[in-house]
């Protein structure tokens, strides 16, 4: 069997990021492949590369077949889709307003006759062919384990998360593809739905299609793959077998985030980091001194979108001082419970009080100005406003014009690359760098209590290093901090505390200590 | 051709004065804001009921009047966007009950005569009418062949302070980057604890006063005031300039008007008059064609 | 209250006096007696909308002519009853509204509708269902009797008591070319509605004759905002005349700027200045703004003093040329209805009857004595009037129907 | 009401006296269509009214200049206005949501102030005298031309390509990922949309007797938008509807004669408060209560994606 896929030196940058440097790999039709990589990886830019929504830049991807390879390079999206190659996407994609079974048949678009004529004049003589679609519709649904008489005329958008990444996999499956490429399937699902996906994979395989697998989960990656390449700030970092893979160094490395040596970790570029600036330390003493009390009491907590129930019966709570770390996987409930907190999203039961304010009631504003702040996955620094801006609007709440002033100097002279860059538009900051503004406009907030929610998200390991020294720092001076995070072995080093998440559940909970010597946590983050 | 010059200055500085306000609804909010320009020509009625049937001076009666448009403006917040937002209805529902409001505001003016309901605000139903004389001095200049009328040039200095000020306000006041950081993000923009729903009341409250008070300038200068000033006369002139500019940019609507009534009136010196009036859509469209996002684009995000 | 009744008596006398004039007038119908009968009219007035300006004026006109001869036993003892309708200036809704009056079955006239666009969508209707429609307001070309335009069959049912703008704007340049030997002229003109830019075509057609020579058309469209730019190229090429044809506020707009731009010479027009409304916008930019009309207000013959006090002291407000027009158009209907021997059984032949008589109208007006021609347009004297300055009008002088 | 009183107690006689009204229901209602096909693409555009003026008057110029039967001049009408239809899509259809809406706003104005008040064949502000017109008898086409249209875009709707407007309103890139070509199925409805727009037009110039740039102007097209929107856009009977309510209702609400607009202003908006899915939608008659204030305390759809 010859590759099916072939990947040379495709490249792709973003302005001055390279989302994808020089990736080549093959893939044996007929195989599973694997691609993993921390966030941030390139992962989803090289499949919307392979699929044709971004145009490569250089490099060349050639879809092997009988009729000799065909080069997929610059070649629009439906086209390649027509040429077999048909995926599912990292964010749902589905038609929610359609019923799981019209997603299916559109899905089959590009095998299908235009049957105007049929439908115009729908006599019985035209009915065998559309029988025969629906037919093969019901097929499908049952492949991927949905089924089609329960599920089939439900909108989609009103099917249980499991279901839905399903169903996406039912309509990609209708265009009778020779490469599906599964941009992470099992994200947010629990173990026994994890096992299903499994499951399906390894049919679709056993029935002759060639998969290329993208997910974060190792246990299923290294399960089923026999092959896999690991991608790391969009160059390719080791390719081989499971096993190769997962004792590779770099490899562990790149997920785990360098142990970072407490000594010289610095910020890039960062001052002595010991001038904890008087007027911060002025504006804490009282909260440094404190004697802990509960601060944050969350019990039987339950959110749902729609029909989705995202978080379930959770309960936790935090002591003033504390950092505490909620870790799991992609989907599995952590920001949804922070936005609950920060009264974004309503919950559907259960309590969740912050000092002597009930969150699931008080508007989120409100919430801010008690003291509880949130610094928002993926950051959301305003790009279109400088940094210095972001900064002032930190503090929009507070009245204390001088003292905030004061502080925005003292925070730029901590971080310099927040003073060096205070007048350019926050969007042109490295990750890295908006990351520590966020934390900053968070900061200048005063929170009692801070929220930070996925802050290594997709940086460089030194990056990492440097803003879970910031977040230590920020502890030292008296902020209480829930810390939501999937580098969890990082995670734990600084916590007090930590819950394990997994889909809307607490499944541990323990001191960071101990979290980190478990057994499970080690399987679910390391795989193997 | 210098006298047209001076012309195209005028309108323009009329079209930006309203187009600002517009633009300001669509930037923050994602929506067209279609009543503003019956609030625009609310601003010229009751300006002018005040001073000719309440008998205040136009001063007063200006100020009031802007007040009162900005208060419509809340209205059209409460009742015409806020439910909608509240249940994540698209923009385009938006779209249709800003026009329901339109309706009502022109119909209760258009009907309003001696007698009526509403012959406190307006008595002379569909007509147009004009400020009593002398209720603002209106003196003209003929210098060197050319003419310079008090009240454009009145509207001119107005509009540009104005805007300075709104520029600076947007550009360097705490409220100002509110503005903008909810105009960017309103999940950040919450998280960092603005109320989003004040920002944008606030922003319907200052872009209909604008409004107003660019109505009852056109009523002041163009010595027109009726129930169909709004629709009739700027409403579409209004959304080209937006365009032209880019759709959500306060300069870019200041520089779209200026640059509309520069095309119309070269347009209408060059080609003759009865292209003027198509030449402002043949503009807005080609700039949507060519350049989506107009002069002073922002980004363009999918609104539907 | 008492010179109210004054003035319904003396309206009173008018109409009978109209009636005794149109016996003299030729025609020898016996006045047979319509004793509790009622004579059903339908209007159909455009009292919302862009016309909103017209038509209610025409509806107090012809309110109080209808209260004016029922209180003073009404046509040969039968009561005029008048069902007005809205169109809301949409052509559409003027077909559907007057298509359900008209299969109302009873009506056996229509007046109206107040819009040339509507005009032409109507009359044509009326036409086919064989039942007299008078238009009160319409003043632009193809009304009648070419209601079929461009089919030539001329239109039987269809008349106007509105002076129209080929009669007015000619009438109008003459008297003054007589008075100024004016040499050149501009025209100004809106393009985009159907009264405006008939004007225009009337005014291009006129001037030659006159010795006037047209410097230049400006168009523009009622969507102007600001009627600078076209102002400033009439008056840069100085003109001795600005003709202006257009409606609504713009004459006014286009006055005022082209004072302050410096220019002194003379307004001309057509029913488009007709208003008091425009003449008070207009202020004193407006002063000697020249047009013909149907109508003047301070004319003192009886006829029309009686309906100008009627019409203050019902209304408590000055009457303008529409009032009149809808005043006299009932006035003409009620003095044909009077000699047509209607049956009050067949509809349809009321309806003709009442079509023949209306051909042979020959009495006293609000606006002078009144006839139809041979193709039923309006015989009557014209008066060339010009704006006070004042929000009124002066009477330059009459040119009585040739 | 005694516009329902009649027409409950003496049918032929409301026909009789209302066979315009409901001629001119039938326009707008292909009208309202014309926008659905479009819409139901996810494309929000107002060129309806410029493609009906093209559709209008090439019907009536060619009955003016032309011996031809007058279907041939309602046929060419149509496919002149699909074919604008095509040349105006070709720049448009990259534009999204209120651009692309803007951008053909832009068109309608343009073509109506630029062009047909400048281009003599078509009387400029004067307009155009229909010497075919029948009012009593242009129903007929229309009630005919109707049902049929309605069917044939249901069933559209229900073929391929429906599906593939459906995918494409719902998500442009999952579409493309299903190997639907999008640019040329929102040209294909854009097109259709076009020509039943056009088709409409070219009717409507037979039961009023004259066509003038005043009817095509950006307010009719928006009274099409919020016909579909108002009487819902999930299937083809919202349109339809739609027009039915909003096109009667002057007349039904006579009564309240001067504040008309004011009533009709009302009404649009607690339709599409109540009803943000339009008159006719999913969930049944389901009335939607608005929460006037923060119970549920939401930010845009923003806040369901995250998590």
């Amino acid at each position: 069997m010859g590759a099916l896929l072939q990947l040379a030196e495709v490249r792709r940058h973003f302005g001055g990021v390279q989302a994808v440097d020089g990736v080549s790999l093959e893939i044996e039709s007929g195989t599973i492949f694997g691609l993993i990589g921390p966030n941030g990886a390139g992962k989803t830019t090289l499949v919307n590369l392979v699929t044709g929504y971004i145009p490569a830049q250089s490099g060349s991807i050639r879809l092997g077949g009988d009729g000799g390879a065909a080069e997929l390079a610059r070649r629009r999206p439906d086209v390649i889709a027509r040429m077999g190659v048909a995926r599912t996407f990292q964010t749902l994609r589905l038609y929610r307003n359609l019923t799981a079974f019209d997603n299916v048949l559109v899905g089959m678009h590009a095998r299908r006759k235009h049957d105007t004529l049929q439908q115009i004049a729908p006599l019985p003589a035209f009915q065998h062919e559309p029988r025969a679609r629906l037919a093969k519709a019901s097929a499908l649904l049952e492949r991927v384990g949905l089924k089609p008489d329960e599920y089939g005329m439900r909108r989609a958008g009103t099917l249980s998360y499991g279901d839905q990444r399903r169903l996406e996999v039912a309509r990609a499956l209708a265009i009778e593809p020779r490469l599906l490429i599964l941009d992470e399937p099992a994200a947010g699902m629990n173990p026994v739905e994890k096992d299903k996906v499994r499951d399906l994979i390894r049919q679709l395989n056993a029935d002759g299609l060639t998969i290329l697998l993208i997910d974060h989960d190792m246990r299923l990656v290294m399960g089923v793959c026999n092959r896999i390449a690991v991608l790391n700030f969009g160059r390719k970092i080791a390719d081989g077998s499971p096993a190769e893979v997962s004792a590779d160094p770099e490899v562990i490395t790149a997920y785990l985030g360098r142990q970072a040596e407490k000594s010289g970790a610095h910020v890039p570029g960062a001052g002595a980091t010991t001038i904890a600036t008087a007027d911060r330390h002025g504006s804490r003493a009282g909260a440094a001194a404190k004697p802990s009390g509960r601060m944050l009491e969350v019990s039987n907590l339950e959110v749902a979108y729609g029909a989705i129930r995202a978080v379930r019966e959770v309960s936790f709570g935090i002591d003033e001082g504390e950092i505490i770390a909620l870790i799991g996987a992609n989907g599995a409930g952590k920001t949804t419970i922070l936005n609950t907190l920060s009264g974004i999203l309503r919950p559907r039961a259960g309590s969740a009080r912050f000092l002597d304010i009930d969150l699931t009631v008080t508007s989120p504003d409100r919430i801010v100005r008690h003291g509880l702040v949130q610094v928002p996955e993926g950051r959301e620094v305003l790009a279109r406003l400088t940094v210095r801006e972001n900064l002032e609007l930190g503090a929009w709440v507070r009245r204390d014009r001088q003292a905030v002033h004061r502080e925005i100097d003292a925070l730029s002279s901590r971080f310099p690359i927040l003073g060096r860059r205070r007048d350019l538009p926050a969007g042109q900051l490295s990750g890295g760098e908006q990351q520590i503004l966020a934390i900053a406009r968070g900061l200048l907030a005063k929170p009692k209590l801070l929220l930070l929610d996925e802050p290594s998200l997709g940086l460089a390991p030194q990056m990492v290093d440097a803003v879970f020294d910031v977040i230590r720092q920020i502890h030292e001076e008296g902020t209480t901090i829930l810390l939501v995070e999937q580098n969890a072995l990082r995670a734990l080093e600084v916590a007090d505390r930590a819950y394990v998440v997994e889909t809307g559940r607490i499944l541990l909970s323990g001191t960071g200590a101990e979290l980190r010597r478990d057994p499970a946590v080690q399987k679910a983050y390391l795989g193997g | 051709m210098t006298q047209q010059l001076l012309n195209a200055i005028f309108i323009g500085s009329i079209y930006a004065l309203f187009a600002v306000g517009y633009t300001l609804v669509f930037g923050v909010l994602d929506v067209l804001n279609l009543a503003h320009s019956a609030v625009f020509m609310l601003g010229a009625v009751i300006t002018y009921s005040l001073v000719a049937i309440h008998g205040l001076p136009f001063i007063v009666a200006a100020v009031v009047a802007v007040f009162i448009c900005g208060l419509l403006g809340l209205l059209i917040e409460f009742v015409a966007l806020r439910p909608l937002r509240r249940r994540n209805a698209p923009p385009i529902s938006a779209l249709i009950s800003t026009i329901g409001l339109a309706l009502i505001f022109v119909a209760i003016v258009e009907q309003a005569t001696p007698g009526t309901l509403f012959s406190w605000l307006w008595q002379d139903g569909a007509n147009s009418v004009r400020f009593p004389s002398g209720a603002v001095p209106d003196p003209t200049y003929h210098i060197a062949g050319v003419t310079l009328e008090g009240t454009k040039l009145g509207i001119l200095v107005t509009s540009i302070l104005l805007m300075l000020v709104l520029g600076y306000v947007i550009r360097y006041t705490q409220v100002g980057r509110a503005l903008r950081a909810v105009a960017e993000n309103r999940r950040a923009a919450t998280l960092l604890g603005i109320d989003v729903d004040r920002i944008f009341a606030s922003t319907l409250f200052v872009s209909s006063a604008l409004g107003g008070l660019a109505g009852l300038l056109f009523g002041l200068a163009l010595s027109d005031i009726s129930p169909y000033i709004g629709r009739d006369q700027v409403e579409l002139k209004g959304l080209a300039v937006i365009v032209l500019g880019g759709m959500g940019s306060i300069p870019g609507a200041v520089v779209g008007g200026y640059l509309l009534g520069l095309i119309e009136v070269v347009a209408f010196v060059r080609f003759g008059s009865n292209v003027e009036a198509g030449v402002a859509f043949a503009a807005l469209f080609l700039m949507l064609v060519v350049r989506p996002q107009g002069l002073f684009g922002a980004r363009l995000k999918e609104r539907l | 209250m008492k010179n109210r009744l004054q003035g319904i008596t003396v309206a009173v006398a008018l109409v009978l006096a109209a009636c005794g004039s149109a016996s003299t007038g030729g025609t020898t119908s016996s006045s047979s007696s319509y004793q509790g009968k009622t004579i059903n009219l339908g209007a159909i007035l455009s009292l919302t909308g862009a016309g909103g300006v017209y038509g209610p004026s025409s509806k107090k006109g012809m309110d109080l002519a209808v209260e004016t001869i029922n209180n003073s036993g009404g046509v040969n003892g039968a009561k005029l009853a008048l069902d007005t309708e809205d169109d809301a200036s949409d052509k559409a809704q003027s077909a559907q509204v007057a298509q359900r009056l008209i299969q109302q079955g009873q009506l056996l006239a229509l007046l109206g509708p107040t819009l040339s666009n509507s005009a032409v969508a109507v009359h044509p209707l009326a036409e086919s269902f064989k039942i007299p429609i008078l238009a009160v307001s319409t003043t632009g070309i193809h009304i009648v009797p070419d209601c079929n335009y461009p089919k030539t069959d001329p239109c039987k049912y269809v008349f106007r008591d509105s002076l129209g703008e080929e009669s007015a704007i000619p009438a109008n340049i003459k008297i003054y070319s007589e008075k100024a030997h004016p040499k050149t002229g501009v025209l100004l003109v809106a393009n985009d509605d159907k009264f405006s830019s008939d004007g225009g075509k009337i005014v291009q057609a006129t001037v030659a004759q006159y010795g006037i020579q047209l410097l230049d058309t400006v168009q523009f469209s009622k969507t102007t905002a600001d009627f600078a730019p076209p102002v400033t190229r009439a008056v840069q090429k100085n003109p001795d005349v600005i003709f202006i044809t257009s409606l609504g506020g713009i004459p006014a707009k286009i006055m005022i700027e082209a004072r302050k731009q410096g220019f002194t010479g003379q307004f001309l027009g057509g029913n488009g200045f007709n208003t008091a409304v425009v003449s008070k916008q207009a202020g004193a930019a407006g002063k000697g703004a020249q047009s013909g009309s149907g109508w003047y207000i301070n004319n003192t013959f009886p006829s029309n003093a009686s309906f100008v006090k009627a019409y203050r002291d019902k209304y408590g407000s000055d009457p303008d040329q529409f009032a009149a027009q809808g005043y006299a158009g009932i006035l003409i209907l009620a003095d044909s209805a009077k000699r047509a021997n209607l049956t009050f059984s067949d509809t349809a032949g009321d309806r003709t009857r009442l079509r023949d008589a209306m051909e042979k109208v020959n009495i006293d007006t609000p606006l002078g004595r009144f006839q139809f021609t041979s193709t039923h347009d309006v015989k009557q004297t014209i008066w060339v009037i010009q704006m006070d300055g004042a929000g009124g009008f002066n009477l330059v002088i009459s040119v009585s129907p040739s | 009401m005694d516009f329902f009183i009649l027409l409950f107690t003496d049918p032929v006689r409301f026909y009789n006296s209302h066979e315009l009204l409901i001629a001119q229901i039938g326009v707008n209602a292909i009208l309202a269509i014309s926008l659905f096909v479009t819409f139901y693409s996810g494309q929000l555009t107002l060129a309806n009214a410029g493609f009906m003026a093209v559709g209008a008057y090439t019907t009536v110029i060619m009955s003016l200049y032309l011996p031809l039967p007058l279907p041939v001049d309602i046929l060419t009408g149509t496919l002149l206005a699909g074919a604008v239809g095509f040349l105006v899509g070709l720049p448009v259809l990259r534009l999204r949501g209120i651009f692309l809406a803007i951008a053909t706003i832009g068109f309608v104005e343009a073509l109506r102030l630029g062009v047909i008040l400048n281009v003599p064949i078509t009387g400029e502000g004067q307009g155009l005298k229909n010497p075919g017109a029948d009012p009593l008898g242009g129903i007929v086409p229309i009630l005919v031309s109707l049902p049929i249209i309605a069917y044939l875009v249901w069933r559209l709707t229900r073929a391929k390509l429906g599906h593939a407007w459906a995918a494409i309103r719902e998500d442009e890139l999952a579409a493309s990922s299903n190997g639907i070509n999008v640019a040329l199925y929102k040209m294909l409805a854009f097109v259709i949309g076009a020509l039943l727009a056009g088709y409409a037009g070219a009717l409507e110039t037979h039961i009023n007797f004259f066509v003038d740039p005043t009817e095509y102007s950006v307010t009719r097209a928006i009274q099409i938008l919020t016909f579909a929107v108002a009487g819902g856009t999930t299937n083809v009977l919202g349109p339809i509807v739609g027009a039915l309510f909003l096109t009667s209702l002057p007349e039904i609400i006579r009564q309240a004669s001067a504040y008309r607009d004011v009533v009709n202003g009302v009404i649009l908006i607690l339709v599409i408060i109540f009803r943000p899915q339009g008159i006719v939608a999913g969930g049944g008659f389901a009335i939607h209560r608005p929460h006037w204030w923060p119970v549920n305390w939401r930010l845009g759809g923003r806040t369901a994606s995250t998590g």
